[in-house]
């Protein structure tokens, strides 16, 4: 059995992982398009931060993929021959599989802002883009981030630590949107305007002048030695559509993965998954997703039979000291929302019909993760025991019984 | 009649210092949260303070406190040496000036009276007869309790079959915790011998031990009923105890929980007190209608036991005890236990176990009845070498009752009758007796008699014995040391050099 | 071979040795007590949940299907060869998604140091782990694949 | 002086031998000297004796009763209580050689009684519960004195000296036996005392024993229970009164009689009689190493101590049993036996007259149920 495997990113190593786990003699190739190995992209605002300290930011270390037999191609897939099954590469190798796992996950969009072409305007996604920024980072004193979500804020976090003054500009109402409430997102907003953020919400860029100046909507004018463009991403699903498999925004895939071609799958950021709390099949692009899906679709491809469980929107993130944690629904129409704050910790819970929907939680790390299992499990916990939970402090003792209870049994505690 | 000054001043310094070495103590907190004295405090600031007043020494803390910084000491104080009026005998009056009250303890008998073990050594064999290997032949610690009759025709009475020659003694549930008895009595079961309910009646949990439990009837017939009676290997009719003679059983009230008057079918949180005598047992044909009457209720299925405490004249009582039908008599010597009994009475009152042992079985043998009943040694028997020296004086097998709360981690603070012990034992107060994991004090049981049952045979293979049968009465394998020839005399037994 | 240290509430006396014994016998403190409090800075890996009437050692179940491990952005969550799930300090980045993800709450940011504390069976010394060798009350137990020690 | 049996426990080590012809034919003592001489080197000279069983065919139902006298006023005290209680058949100095060795012997004199009638009424007891207490009473109550055996139609030659030499000195080839135990003795010191000597006797009793039995105080203290004085304090002693009890005051047959006193362990019994037996008679169980013979008049049973610690052998040739502690002792009298063995740990060698059941005839009074 040959599996191939077009991308390098968490995806591609849940797959190696999940093929291996069944199947340890047939071959793997992974087609790594970026040439720079299996590298963790989030981690690149760390690299950019310090990069001795973050000089390592491999997900996977090469003795992995020694020792899982993976043979890694540096190159980009050109096309695929989905009759004759074979892949054509830019350096010109064909290479045949029995089986194609398609993972290469999203790429930034870059916005139509007229001037977004010069050299310190870039988007902030791949190690090099971190590497460019890394070595004109003498010439940089003033910065302009152009959209407030987990990329913008964690390169914003970086700039910042190395002493850079950083302008954000948001064109909705508040920072992170998918992920925060207004009122959490004002409270952020404010922990990172004192730490010497100047942040402004509601504003879009329209034109990046040449001499360093960037107009607002508003008119008002930025001065930067460097742009970075953050305002989302999509998933890079050239590849399929020109194979003509079944594409919505993602790679369409059933609840094994496959694609619209039997022998060909899809999973990571590229693909459109179940979402537990909108029973919708999304593009999530979240990493722990990424690695799941990557790890089943490499099972299924080795012959096994699992299915996707799905999971739910989740984030964490740490921004200047502060954690923030939210996951399940942004929204919580028809529900109730609860909140209890102490000093720098914000709790957000957003319960409907008897169930936690979702949550964000500012500096309160300590709840976080029976609060994520509650809403992925959908456990049946009353909005009076939440209440209460509340009232004596969100701590691990005061979790409601109920849920210890419905883990125990869904764990089949001491089984697992 | 006395009444308690309700004046906080105290005549004396405390008993004990608790002294913390602050270069050691890592405020854990572990102290504090163990001490059910409330010894220890720690203040919300950190500061860490102790009431030395209130420390009974059962060394919780300083055993469980991780780096050692806890030592308990006898306060420096001492009054002027006079070897009549010892530091003792004055707290006792300072604390009777202040309650007007009688002095309760626990535990046994600790003044310092002649200890005959301790004045007796064992043979061991040399030359003329080898010791035998008990790592290659079998030593035979089985042992039979029960009237055996001169012959072996006719119907065979009933006898408990004891795998090794020590059963677990009288703690009832309520003066012990009932982990304490879920421990000893799954070890009892697993070791092949008995344990014993004591007069509290047997809890419902611990139903499936019925089948390797003595269960007690004593004068306050606590928790005796026809179901009690069946579910057992044997009845003891409790007459007296080592440590308190003469008195009945008193458990306070503090330790009379829901579950324990369920159990005891009394009202919960008053004192329970068995009274002494039996009030339907004023002379010997009593006793010995109600052997027979416990004998038709178990009909004749059981050997029924008769405990009473080692007193004056222990012989006559014994034979008379024996001709009134009971199979096994057993003997509680001065230095038994009690979960509460006035301190005098238990310093007081009383033989040594071994002489009463010793002219009980002479004098059964002389009237030839030896074999109508076994006799059991209880009191204060602390190591196997005790075991062996009481068997070899004529018992068929020992009772242990404070060996086997040591085992379970009692430190002898004879604090029991307070119900805050801390080590769990002697206390029916849950958050306490949690503290007793029974599967570890079901291991802890079941190693000390292990440990026990290989010294006996190790002590039995140097004598050239290779069946406790044959140590039974053997006094020859005994020598005195350092005792005057009427002690050898009532023991039995000849001086060392002899 | 699955192993992993669970919790007996009904014996737990909740007086945090196991947290000492915990804290003592990582970060190079190896065991003792007095160093680690005295000089260092001491994390226990598992918290005790100190609650009436009954109180539970919050250990790690070392699942079989890790959502930490799977969750953990940098790779720096590894399970060795005996199936221990442990912590690459130096990896981690304290991104706490392994946190957030953790059904049982086990793992969570030290109060102290901020680095995250998850019980690796202490398997950088010999014997039993630390916090099952000194439970005075055998409240806790290492389970091994379906027996326990 | 040293002290003697009864008033010391004297430990020792020593052979000891029996050759029983099953067929009742007799045969002088000739062959039962050389076997104990054989094992020359397991005595000292402390102490040698043999037991005679057949030996006076016209007296079969009077006691031979065979007295050791310190002195002759011994003697006169002693005959003076006899004649009081026994009708006495013929009296007079047993028949003996000088012998160089032997050396102080004490004055041994031979009464063939028959107890008086009007005593036995008197004393409402049998005749050998009668000569039992008569013994009892001469052995304790009358100094000098000391009833060596008091059996019928048998007799004890024992005093100090090697087993070989007491035979010469009481001229054993002169008598005609159809049983002939013998023991040679290694005493740890040095009693002049001839009654101390082996075989032990009691009524028709005779055992000799080889070890040293360490359960001997249970032992002991067991029997005083039933009205047996241990005046010897040795083992030999109290194996006697073992089997007389066991035998013939409580009616034991041989195999339950071995099911006591040689005990298989706990988890060896097979049925509840044995265990049982173990537990009604615990404190008759030898324990210690040791090899007995112990002969009556109808033949002898050889035991062991239940794990073996003591030698003995056994052979067979024709109607002959021979038992003793060496293998060479048996061979230097009877060359090419049919069958020779080492019994177990607890096993018996059992010889018995043709005709006979039972060692001894248990009372009448008290006969327990028999079962197989």
């Amino acid at each position: 059995m040959k599996y191939v495997i077009i991308g390098s990113g968490i995806a591609a190593c849940g797959a190696v992982e999940g093929i291996r786990s069944t199947d340890l003699c047939g071959d793997i190739t992974i087609i790594d398009g970026e040439k720079r190995g299996a590298y963790t992209r989030p981690l690149i605002s760390y690299f950019l931060s310090d990069p001795d300290r973050y000089r390592d930011i491999d997900y996977r270390s090469l003795e992995f993929f020694g020792e899982q037999q993976v043979e890694i191609i540096p190159s980009r897939a050109k096309q695929i021959d989905r009759s004759d099954q074979i892949i054509s590469l830019d350096n010109g190798q064909q290479i045949e599989y029995d089986r194609l796992l398609i993972a290469t996950g999203s790429c930034p969009l870059s916005p139509p802002i007229p001037g977004a072409e010069q050299d310190w305007v870039s988007t902030f996604y791949t190690i090099e883009d971190a590497e460019l920024i890394v070595g004109q980072a003498a010439q940089i004193r003033e910065v302009v981030v152009i959209g407030s979500g987990l990329i913008g804020m964690k390169a914003a976090e970086a700039l910042h630590k190395r002493g850079m003054y950083v302008h954000m500009v948001e064109k909705e109402a508040h920072i992170l949107p998918r992920q925060l409430t207004p009122r959490t997102a004002e409270f952020l907003n404010e922990h990172l305007s004192s730490s010497g953020w100047d942040i402004i919400t509601g504003e879009e860029v329209t034109v990046i002048h040449p001499q360093h100046k960037v107009e607002l909507k508003s008119g008002r004018m930025l001065s930067a030695d460097l742009v970075i463009l953050a305002v989302g991403t999509r998933p890079a699903v050239e590849l399929a559509r020109q194979s003509e498999l079944d594409v919505r925004t993602g790679i369409v895939v059933d609840a094994y993965f496959q694609t619209s071609d039997p022998k060909i799958y899809a999973a990571g950021d590229v693909a459109e998954t179940l979402n537990l709390a909108s029973q919708q099949l999304e593009v999530m692009a979240l990493l722990p997703h990424a690695h799941r899906e990557g790890y089943l679709a490499g099972c299924n491809m080795a012959g096994q039979s699992k299915p996707d469980p799905g999971s739910i929107l989740m984030n964490s993130v740490r921004l200047l000291g502060w954690n923030i944690c939210s996951a399940g629904a942004a929204d919580y129409r028809g529900g109730e929302l609860l909140t209890w704050q102490y000093q720098e910790q914000l709790l957000e819970l957003k319960i409907r019909d008897n169930r936690l929907i979702g949550y964000i939680a500012i500096n309160v790390p300590e709840a976080a993760g029976p609060l994520t299992n509650s809403v992925s499990r959908k456990m049946a916990i009353s909005a009076a025991s939440w209440k209460e939970f509340l009232a004596d402090g969100p701590q691990l003792l005061n979790i409601p019984p109920v849920y210890w209870q419905e883990l125990r049994r869904a764990e089949a505690y001491g089984s697992n | 009649m006395g009444a308690p000054l309700n004046t906080g001043f105290q005549m004396s310094t405390p008993v004990f210092k608790v002294d913390r070495d602050q270069d050691r103590c890592i405020q854990c907190g572990v102290c504090v949260s163990q001490c059910a004295n409330e010894v220890h405090h720690m203040d919300s600031d950190g500061w860490m303070w102790v009431e030395d007043e209130k420390c009974v020494a059962c060394q919780r803390c300083a055993v469980l406190c991780p780096t050692r910084a806890i030592s308990i000491t006898d306060y420096p104080v001492i009054f002027r040496d006079n070897s009549h009026w010892g530091s003792a005998s004055l707290r006792e009056i300072f604390r009777q000036a202040e309650s007007g009250g009688v002095l309760l303890t626990g535990m046994g008998n600790p003044r310092p009276y002649k200890n005959y073990f301790d004045h007796m050594l064992l043979n061991a064999s040399q030359v003329t007869n080898p010791s035998i290997d008990p790592l290659r032949e079998p030593m035979e610690l089985t042992t039979y309790l029960g009237n055996k009759g001169d012959l072996i025709c006719g119907e065979e009475k009933p006898f408990l079959k004891l795998k090794v020659p020590i059963m677990f003694s009288a703690m009832s549930f309520g003066s012990v915790s009932l982990n304490v008895q879920k421990s000893l009595s799954a070890a009892a079961r697993d070791m092949g011998t008995y344990w014993n309910t004591g007069e509290g009646g047997l809890h419902p949990d611990l139903k499936e031990f019925g089948s390797c439990a003595v269960v007690q009837v004593a004068s306050g017939r606590f928790g005796v009923h026809p179901g009690y009676l069946d579910n057992s290997a044997a009845i003891e009719i409790k007459i007296g105890q080592g440590a308190k003679p003469g008195i009945g059983g008193h458990l306070p009230g503090e330790k009379v929980s829901e579950e324990v008057s369920l159990t005891r079918m009394i009202p919960a949180w008053s004192d329970a007190i068995s009274p002494a005598p039996h009030h339907d047992i004023y002379s010997i044909e009593d006793l010995d209608q109600l052997i027979e009457t416990l004998k038709v209720a178990s009909r004749y299925s059981k050997p029924i036991a008769v405990k009473v405490a080692a007193v004056h004249n222990i012989g006559a009582i014994a034979s008379g005890i024996v001709r009134a039908g009971a199979d096994i008599v057993v003997i509680d010597g001065f230095r038994g236990s009690t979960g509460a009994a006035p301190m005098r009475i238990r310093d007081n009152v009383g033989i040594p176990i071994e002489i009463a042992l010793a002219q009980v079985d002479s004098r059964l043998r002389d009237e030839g009845i030896r074999q109508q009943a076994s006799l059991v040694a209880a009191g204060g028997i602390r190591s196997s070498a005790d075991v062996i020296k009481a068997i070899a004086l004529g018992a068929d097998a020992v009772y242990i009752a404070s060996a086997a709360l040591v085992a379970l981690g009692c430190h002898m603070c004879q604090m029991c009758f307070t119900g805050k012990c801390n080590w769990g034992l002697a206390t029916t107060n849950p958050e306490l007796s949690k503290r007793l994991n029974p599967e570890l004090g079901l291991q802890r049981a079941k190693n000390l008699l292990a440990a026990w049952g290989h010294e006996i045979q190790e002590m039995m293979g140097g004598m050239g014995i290779n069946a406790i049968d044959s140590l039974r009465g053997n006094r020859l394998m005994l020598r005195g040391i350092g005792l005057n020839p009427q002690e050898l005399d009532l023991l039995g037994i000849k001086s060392v050099g002899d | 071979m699955r192993m992993k240290v669970i919790s007996i509430p009904e014996y737990c006396l909740g007086c945090g040795l196991c947290e000492i014994y915990c804290a003592a016998q990582h970060d190079g403190f190896n065991g003792n007590v007095l160093k680690a409090y005295k000089t260092g800075q001491p994390d226990p890996r598992s918290s005790l949940i100190r609650s009436r009437p009954v109180s539970w050692f919050n250990t790690c179940m070392q699942c079989e299907e890790a959502p930490c491990l799977n969750a953990c952005i940098s790779g720096a969550i590894k399970r060795d060869r005996d199936g221990i799930i442990y912590i690459d300090e130096n990896r981690c980045v304290q991104c706490y998604t392994c946190v957030m993800v953790c059904p049982y709450g086990h793992a969570r940011p030290s109060s102290r140091s901020g680095r995250i504390m998850k019980c690796d069976l202490c398997r950088d010394s010999e014997g039993m782990p630390a916090c099952v060798k000194h439970c005075p009350n055998g409240a806790l137990k290492l389970w091994q694949g379906g027996e326990e020690q | 002086m040293s002290l003697r049996e009864g008033e010391v426990r004297i430990p020792s080590g020593c052979a000891i031998a029996g050759i029983l012809n099953r067929s009742g034919q007799r045969f002088d003592g000739t062959p039962i000297i050389t076997c104990i001489a054989n094992m020359h080197q397991r005595s000292n000279g402390l102490g040698g004796g043999f037991a005679a069983y057949g030996i006076y065919p016209e007296y079969p139902e009077q006691y031979a009763l065979h007295v050791y006298y310190d002195h002759d006023k011994a003697r006169e005290e002693c005959e003076y209580y006899l004649n009081h209680n026994f009708n006495i058949a013929l009296q007079g100095p047993v028949p003996l050689r000088r012998q160089a060795r032997i050396t102080n012997a004490p004055i041994i004199w031979r009464y063939f009684a028959l107890p008086k009638e009007g005593r036995l009424y008197q004393e409402e007891i049998d005749p050998e519960e009668f000569v039992f207490r008569s013994v009892m009473y001469v052995n304790s109550c009358i100094p000098g004195a000391y009833v060596a055996s008091s059996g019928q139609n048998m007799a004890a030659f024992k005093g100090v000296g090697y087993p070989e030499d007491i035979g010469e000195f009481f001229r054993l080839d002169d008598y005609a036996a159809y049983l002939w135990t013998a023991h040679g003795r290694f005493p740890t010191n040095t009693p002049g005392w001839w009654g101390g000597a082996h075989p032990f006797t009691l009524l028709n009793w005779s055992v000799v024993h080889n070890g040293e039995i360490s359960s001997y105080s249970t032992n002991r203290r067991f029997l005083e229970m039933y009205g047996y004085t241990c005046s010897l304090q040795t083992d030999t002693e109290v194996i006697t009164y073992a089997v007389d009890l066991l035998m013939r005051r409580h009616g034991l047959n041989l195999e339950d009689t071995v099911d006591v006193i040689s005990a298989p362990m706990w988890v060896d019994i097979e049925n509840q009689r044995q265990e049982r037996l173990r537990r009604v008679y615990a404190s008759l169980l030898l324990n210690g190493p040791f090899s007995i013979i112990v002969a009556t008049s109808n033949g002898l049973m050889a035991i062991n101590d239940r794990i073996k610690l003591r030698p003995l052998v056994a052979a067979e040739k024709g109607d002959c049993l021979y038992v003793s502690s060496e293998e060479g002792a048996i061979k230097v009298v009877e060359p090419s036996p049919d069958r020779i063995w080492s019994p177990g740990g607890g096993e018996p060698v059992i010889g018995l007259l043709y005709g006979k059941e039972q060692l001894i005839e248990p009372d009448a009074k008290i006969i327990c149920a028999q079962s197989a």
